[in-house]
């Protein structure tokens, strides 16, 4: 994808052995982060050259019928063909899928729900008959690397600035017909988004490894793990990419470092989200 | 439906032949060789231009002109209701066809034989005018990357609802089923490289819509030309020309 | 290695046999042709040796896996519940697919549908749709047949048919009763003091097979017959024809498709006289099976 | 006994046979073929280049594409399709084009029994109005078994439905040779009566089979004699017909 | 289920699977019994063989409990037309469901995709691609019964048939999962724990270079937890390695005999 010289390879790896990369970063430090919230649900996210947008819509839907009481979560990830001329035509779908499946597995928590970021039981409305089915799609518009971390902020930037409309039920419906609801067109319940977690992609190369990698940092890596924390800390989902094996005892070390920076990263991005929800406001 | 109030208004309270917001932004994809954002209304769209490079499939390479291709993907949340339809639909395969030819139609292709130019274009917002809106953002991207025209395309559509001629439809207006007439223009040599309509109408309507649509993209093109003006003394500035 | 008539010499030591089986493969068969002994030591109407298990997957209701060879084959039925046309209304239906993965064979990659498939997935007549009737006009069984090719090594029809006809003689069908919604569910045990409802079809747990078709596949080469093909076999002489008698020796189908050799009216009853041989074989061998599984 | 078709055939009477060659001006060779109220047009296109994967790039290859009259083609078309291809390969000199494909389509114009075969001979007249070089011609035909025992020739649709077995059965025509007779003979039979495809639906008795195979040759022989005479025609010529 | 009525093919189960709606509370309890009965950090008797499928290059078959699957290996051999020149080689993976893996037909159908790519990454860290360049090797598994813990056998199972085939690699792989069910941990969960899990742990490795070549978790788990899982994974990943190696011993030796 990225095309170096073997002495561009050297200064990207030498750089970070000695904890000063090529942009002038440390080791752990972001790039700078921008939020943009849209209309209702919608968000794009900037880290550095990567933008990403989400999209959140609810429609409403049945429930499955071994999980009457939860609503369902589905989350689409597109790359676009603007970001790199290979994702044209189909040739976007192997790493859209990709991202959509470790999204899922950092967002939507184990079989039963728990761990998740967004609580499924709120998207009940009438047990095993209506929920809301919660559609996030994520587009990717401009690829610089750690594209996972920023659809991740996006998602969550998005959430926070979700809507659902408030849904009256017609209590008279007989128990086994499809009861009639009436979504409300004024009143909205704001979507409690304390719980989703931020991820934290931690890049190694070399002896060291290195959050928010830029595209040219991650031709050059050896593998990757993306771990999701919450804001209590705990470990709500994680995968590795990347082909070379790592010592338990690293993959363990990276995600004890993956929590620290992750709650430095939970706090910009809700001042982040708070700055921009802020504007909206204002216009 | 009434599409014009008797104040002369539109559902949107623009007049007629009023436009809608025109917005354009340069340099969108960092990674792309010219990249635009386009913005008509609540219509916004960004392409991206690839080349020109090596021809990626041999067989397709051209001998004495490039190659240049197209493709038209819409986000799934550009609609109102959320779409999930496969990438490469029909609507999706004409629409790239039908940028492919215009932008065809102005690229001096034979400057630059055995190469490639592609032109991505992604739908974001879509409010009715996703043709025109994408045939600007093309043109825009095409000369932010430095690729030789014969003078910019720029296009405009115009409708006839309620007995009266509608400039720049929005999707409530395209949708109610009534003549759309898009055009683009080559606004400098004043030639007319697009011209599509799916409707009924008689001749002497036709050339008035058609008049107005193409008043329409001479407006667009006043303002991108500024828009390229502005990103040039930019360019210029931060030379210390 | 040039000459074919003294073959013999040439092929003294091993790693020119291997070469020259690749390079001249259909001399080479025909060398052991002209000897009537083929390449794995069978003699021309001999089939390769055939085992039959049955139940060889727990989720389904009834399963079977064939080896014909290194040719294996695995079907199972899972029965769904459906509510027949109004035209048979006492009738159930038989649905078989048949699915070359990819695993089989070094031909098929994903994504395109093996050309041979279409012609093994026939149906035959050996069962009596009325027996899977449950409730007539609102609910009769789907048979869903699935067949699996794990190993493709030639004669995959002869494989196929048999491991169906296994698995249906294997095939129990779980008790089901009509509950209060018009819908068919199973009584398990747990449940079963619960259901009032009385189990529907508690006499029918078993289908009764009319008569089972067996199906032999042969090459005709020259004035050759070679029963029971390998792959290799199949990809160098390429007229094969397949016959299927049922066990009251009635013919249920005769498959020639095309092929440089012309079948013959002696050749067919030469055929026929070897198919005749086979099924009785193979109708022990699927009776010894459904024998050990009663034992177990 | 003889009136108990619907249509008033005898058993072992065929429908009227119609062969129009060249019909399309595009394909490489075409031909229609009808008996009764089956017809079928055939396309041949090629030889074009290259095969496809997996196929012998020392010979040529030959592909079929079966568009029923409606709906989009499934299990039974592709059925038909390996059929046929194995059958056109067996009569093709495939070794005059190598590393070439040969698209021959069918398309259903009205199915009313005895499909495949009709099919089959359609390809066959194409195949000739394009020009391939072929070994010989295949002629196929249905014969089918009546509920009573009887054996019908080439049967409609409705009787297709009624009847508890059928048969396709494909045998080269006859040849006419400058070579001395009997050298065209192969182990002492006639070539003719070598079945060149055969394809069964339902259950017969062994014996039931060669009845059908006794009824069906001369019933092929006729047609060959039939296609014999219309290849001597002009293509694009009117129809001929035969009884 | 019921829910898609219309005027496609209506067929249903009968089984009673729709019918659970509670989960057991059995599974919260601490002094639960498991489905099979096993303790909760005793893994399934394994079942490995090599060389199930005559006409691949290399196959192996492995069966934990009821989970049952085959793979095949092909090649190296020619790559597909399309790809671009490659220095080393590629690897293919696809993995199949049968029609009757799990309990209601055709339901496992839908994420082969997924399911791939994890096996993909999960093999690629072991296997020296350098070593066939320009060339592919596929490796086709089908699970033919579904019964828990899917992909680790699938990966372990393709380790074994890799080197049946006789492509280099640098270790075996071997691969296991633990499922979190209230405050216990169990390993080697059946379908029956995995549809009631609260978070799952899978962890493939290369048993004697004790290297993680894949590890993927779901649902909450607290610092501590992740290490004795991981702990509890890498033993038995080791124990399973034991198993292989000794499994490609014996077919080695009695192709020798």
């Amino acid at each position: 994808m990225v095309g170096l010289s073997v002495g561009e390879k050297h200064f990207i790896q030498g750089g970070i052995a000695q904890d000063l990369r090529t942009d002038g970063r440390k080791r752990l430090t972001y790039r700078p982060i921008s939020v943009e919230t849209g209309a209702n649900g919608s968000a794009r996210v900037k880290m550095g050259k990567t933008e990403v947008i989400a999209s959140v819509k609810a429609e409403l839907g049945r429930p499955n019928s071994s999980a009457p009481d939860k609503g369902k979560v589905s989350i689409y990830i597109d790359c676009s063909p603007t970001a790199a001329p290979q994702y044209e035509g189909r040739g976007g779908e192997e790493l859209s899928m990709e991202l959509s499946a470790a999204l899922r597995q950092c967002l939507l928590g184990g079989k039963t729900g728990a761990g998740a970021g967004i609580n499924l039981s709120s998207l009940s409305i009438v047990d095993g008959k209506v929920c809301w089915d919660l559609y996030i799609d994520g587009l990717v518009i401009n690829i610089d690397g750690n594209i996972l971390d920023a659809l991740g902020a996006a998602i969550k930037a998005a959430l926070s600035n979700t809507g659902i409309p408030k849904v009256n039920v017609a209590s008279t419906a007989p128990s086994d017909e499809q009861p009639e609801v009436d979504v409300s067109d004024e009143e909205f319940l704001q979507f409690d988004t304390t719980a989703v977690p931020v991820i934290v992609t931690l890049t190694k190369v070399g002896r060291h490894y290195i959050v928010d990698a830029t595209s040219e940092e991650e031709s050059e890596m050896s593998s990757a793990v993306s771990v999701s924390v919450n804001r209590q800390g705990l470990i709500c989902g994680l995968t590795k990419r990347g082909g070379a094996g790592l010592d338990p005892s690293v993959v363990l070390d990276m995600i004890s470092v993956g929590k620290h920076v992750s709650e430095q990263l939970m706090n910009k991005l809700d001042s982040e989200i708070a700055a921009a929800e802020a504007t909206m406001e204002e216009e | 439906m009434e599409y014009v109030s008797p104040e002369g208004l539109r559902l949107d309270g623009r007049r007629p032949l009023e436009m809608r917001q025109l917005r354009a932004e340069l340099g969108a994809v960092s990674r792309a060789d010219g990249s635009a954002v386009f913005e008509m209304g609540n219509t916004k769209v960004i392409a991206a231009v690839y080349g020109p490079r090596e021809v990626q499939q041999r067989s397709q390479q051209l001998n004495d002109k490039a190659l240049i291709r197209c493709e038209y993907t819409m986000a799934n949340f550009s609609t109102g209701d959320r779409m999930r339809k496969p990438k490469g639909d029909r609507r999706s395969t004409e629409i790239s066809l039908v940028i492919r030819q215009t932008m065809e139609a102005c690229i001096l292709t034979h400057l630059m034989p055995r190469s490639q130019i592609d032109i991505f274009v992604q739908v974001l917002q879509a409010d009715g005018g996703t043709r025109s809106a994408c045939i600007n953002a093309a043109t825009l991207a095409l000369a932010d990357a430095g690729i030789p025209m014969r003078d910019l395309v720029t296009s405009c559509s115009a409708g006839y609802l309620n007995s009266t001629a509608l400039l720049d439809l929005n999707y409530v207006e395209d949708s109610a089923g009534g003549p759309d007439v898009t055009v683009g223009i080559l606004p400098k040599l004043d030639k007319v490289t697009l011209l599509q309509m799916d409707a009924k109408l008689p001749m002497d309507i036709f050339e008035n819509v058609m008049q107005l649509a193409t008043e329409g993209c001479k407006a667009v093109a006043n303002y991108i030309r500024e828009v390229l003006i502005e990103n040039t003394k930019q360019l210029e500035n931060r030379r210390g020309v | 290695m040039v000459g074919s008539a003294n073959g013999a010499t040439d092929l003294s030591s091993e790693m020119e046999v291997d070469a020259f089986r690749r390079l001249f493969p259909l001399r080479f068969h025909e060398r052991h042709l002209l000897e009537s002994v083929r390449p794995d030591a069978r003699s021309l109407g001999k089939a390769r040796e055939t085992s039959l298990a049955l139940g060889a997957v727990a989720s389904a209701d009834g399963s079977a896996l064939a080896k014909i060879g290194c040719t294996t084959m695995l079907a199972a039925i899972k029965m769904e519940v459906m509510t027949p046309s109004k035209e048979a209304p006492d009738e159930g239906c038989v649905a078989i697919d048949f699915h070359m993965p990819p695993i089989c064979s070094p031909i098929v990659r994903p994504g395109r549908p093996a050309e041979a498939a279409p012609v093994v997935s026939k149906h035959s007549g050996m069962i009596d749709l009325k027996e899977l009737s449950l409730v007539s006009g609102k609910a009769a069984w789907m048979a869903y047949l699935d067949i699996y090719c794990l190993d493709a090594d030639g004669a995959l029809f002869d494989a196929a048919l048999l491991a169906a006809a296994a698995a249906f003689s294997h095939l129990q069908i779980p008790v089901v009763s009509l509950n209060d919604d018009g819908r068919i569910v199973v009584v398990s045990k747990e449940n079963g003091e619960k259901a009032k409802n009385k189990p529907v079809n508690e006499e029918k747990r078993k289908l009764k097979l009319r008569s089972i078709p067996f199906a032999l596949t042969c090459i005709l080469h020259k004035n050759y017959i070679l029963a029971d093909p390998t792959a290799e076999e199949e990809s160098i002489m390429d007229t094969l024809i397949t016959i299927v008698l049922d066990t009251s020796c009635q013919l249920v189908s005769l498959y020639k498709p095309g092929g440089p050799a012309l079948a013959y009216e002696s050749v067919l009853q030469d055929c026929i006289a070897l198919s005749r041989q086979r099924v009785k074989e193979l109708q022990k061998i699927l009776n010894e099976a459904i024998l050990d599984m009663d034992v177990d | 006994m003889e009136v108990d078709r619907a249509d008033g055939r005898a058993p072992n009477q065929r429908r009227p046979v119609a062969c129009t060659r060249g019909i399309l001006h595009r394909a490489h060779g075409s031909a229609s073929w009808a008996q009764g109220d089956t017809k079928v047009i055939a396309a041949v296109y090629g030889p074009k280049a290259g095969t496809r994967k997996n196929e012998n790039p020392e010979k040529a290859c030959i592909e079929i594409i079966w568009k029923p009259k409606t709906g989009q083609s499934g299990k039974p078309e592709r059925e038909y399709e390996m059929v046929m291809k194995k059958t056109l390969q067996s009569i093709c000199l495939l070794n005059v084009h190598p590393n070439t494909t040969t698209s021959i389509v069918i398309q259903v114009v009205n199915d009313d029994g005895a499909l495949l075969p009709c099919a089959i001979n359609a390809a066959c007249a194409a195949l000739v109005d394009a020009g391939t070089p072929l070994k010989h011609l295949a002629i196929a035909i249905c014969c089918c078994m009546s509920e009573n025992g009887q054996i019908l020739l080439d049967p409609s649709k409705i009787e297709e439905q009624k009847v508890k077995s059928f048969v396709y059965l494909v045998f080269p025509n006859s040849i006419a040779s400058v070579l001395p007779e009997g050298s065209l003979k192969s182990e002492g039979e006639i070539m003719e009566h070598g079945i060149l495809t055969s394809v069964t639906h339902g259950v017969m008795t062994v014996d039931d089979y060669f009845s059908c195979l006794k009824l069906g040759r001369p019933a092929a022989a006729e047609l060959s004699d039939f296609i014999r005479n219309n290849l001597k025609l002009k293509p694009g010529n009117d129809s001929s017909k035969a009884a | 289920m019921a829910a898609k009525g219309g005027a496609a093919p209506a067929t249903y189960s009968p089984s009673p699977t729709t019918f659970k709606k509670k989960r057991p509370p059995i599974f919260t309890d601490v002094d639960w019994v498991r489905p099979d009965g096993r303790d909760f950090h005793q893994c399934r008797p394994a079942f490995l063989r090599t060389g199930a499928v005559n006409a691949a290059s290399g196959s192996a078959y492995a069966e934990f409990g009821n989970t049952k699957v085959i793979v095949s290996i092909f090649g190296p051999r020619e790559s597909k037309k399309a790809m671009m020149y490659s220095d080393t080689g590629r690897l293919n993976c696809n993995v199949t469901y049968t029609t009757f893996a799990t309990p209601v037909r055709g339901q496992a159908s839908s994420d082969n995709k997924e399911i791939s790519s994890q096996l993909h990454k999960s093999l690629e860290g072991a296997i020296m691609l350098d070593t066939f360049p320009k060339t592919t090797v596929d490796v086709f598994a089908l699970v033919l019964e579904s019964g828990g813990c899917d992909l680790p056998v699938v990966i372990s199972c393709a380790s074994l048939a890799l080197a049946d085939a006789g492509i280099m690699m640098f270790d075996l792989v071997a691969a296991v999962s633990v499922s979190c069910l209230g405050k216990n941990l169990v390993i080697d969960p059946v379908s029956e724990e995995e549809n009631y899990q609260d978070g799952s742990l899978m962890i493939t490795c290369l048993p004697s270079r004790n290297e993680v070549t894949q590890l993927t978790i779901t649902g909450e788990w607290s610092s501590p937890k992740i290490h004795e899982a991981m702990e509890l994974c890498l033993d038995a990943c080791s124990k399973l390695g034991k198993i292989m190696r000794s499994c490609l011993k014996e077919s080695a030796s009695t192709s020798q005999e």
